[in-house]
């Protein structure tokens, strides 16, 4: 059974990716199942535990369930300031 | 969510800022201490000559995320007031990148809660640089503070 | 005596102060970080209703202290430079009685460097604070800090 | 032999002096014997250990002797800022 979700990329997730968002069909069964997948097909490069991960606007946890028609972003370290 | 009613004490703009305008809201006739911080782009970093920068974020989470550390700002210490703005987009050097002010009736707080407020922000609000080098190349900053 | 050539750090002023006019020496492109500390006329002290102030100053004396701290502060701390002008005369409620504005490459340092202005000019430098009391009364503050 | 100064008086110690500064003809031995004339001349209730003492524009130990011509200054706790 798979999800259909919203993906957003930013800054260096982003430059890997090559787009700043896609729409994705995953059978993984949590966000960091997602993350593997996506990493596999397209070597985003980072180690998921350097990053954040949240859905909809709100940081999320990594063995949260994928939510049908929901937005992930995937958050590398920050730098503003 | 954010737990701050009407208020928005932290703003993203687009637009450069202006320190006047910032401070306004600010005033307080019980405040005796008023301290502010802001970060500058520098002509250099790690060594490398800067030309320029820009700064992306995502924003529905830096804003609330960004208001969360304010909302915590304000009570964990005796502080009147505290506001934060953070620029996006492209900035040259000597540019205003992010202001932090807060007012307190003493000095020690308003201290503590600006010191606390930027090191928040600059530690979890999803905003990110990408620095331009003098000679052509560029890249993304991530994590070194 | 002062140890600092022409640059002066330190001033004492009887006239109102201009954020813009005390920030424009500090810009500095190796700057990433401003922090600076304002000190407002609050309008109570100790429980009671202030209406106004006045300072005074042994001005040859606290011109001198004021430099010996700037000049500290430029050698403890990894700072590019720093300013501190404190009013004298009458001062209403909301007014800037003193102002500490520091720029450094990173902001540990410009917040430490701030703070120990703030503190040193307070405890040594011979100012003195006149206040009027809603009511009528009024009396010259010792060294409560 | 007495010496010639000029004695400054800032804040609550001026209150209490009743002037800013005054010409003074002394013959104590060095600045705190200074004070404690003038202490108990005009009753300026500070505690010397409370104060601090200037001469000519500098900060001054409380034991060292007056000069013929300088300018004192009796300095009550500050309250700047």
């Amino acid at each position: 059974m798979s999800v259909s979700l919203r993906v957003l990329y930013f800054a260096s997730l982003r430059q890997a990716r090559g787009v700043a968002s896609e729409s994705v069909l995953s059978s993984a069964t949590d966000l960091a199942g997602l993350y593997r997948e996506l990493d596999a097909a397209h070597a985003l490069r980072w180690p998921q535990p350097q990053l954040r991960v949240a859905v909809d606007g709100a940081f999320a946890r990594w063995d949260a369930p994928l939510r049908e028609g929901s937005e992930v972003a995937f958050i590398p370290p920050v730098s503003g300031g | 969510m954010s737990g701050q009613g009407a208020v928005l004490r932290f703003r993203l703009s687009e637009q450069p800022l202006s320190i006047e305008l910032l401070r306004a809201p600010l005033s307080h006739s019980q405040a005796g201490a008023f301290a502010s911080f802001e970060g500058w782009v520098r002509d250099h970093n790690d060594g490398r000559a800067v030309q320029g920068l820009h700064y992306e974020a995502y924003a529905v989470l830096a804003e609330a995320e960004g208001r969360r550390v304010l909302d915590e700002a304000m009570s964990r210490f005796a502080i009147l007031d505290v506001r934060c703005v953070h620029r996006l987009g492209d900035l040259a050097i000597g540019d205003l990148a992010v202001w932090v002010g807060v007012v307190a009736a003493h000095r020690a707080a308003a201290f503590d809660a600006c010191r606390y407020v930027i090191d928040e922000v600059k530690a979890r609000v999803p905003i990110w640089k990408h620095e331009r080098y003098v000679g052509g190349d560029a890249g993304w900053l991530h994590g070194s503070g």
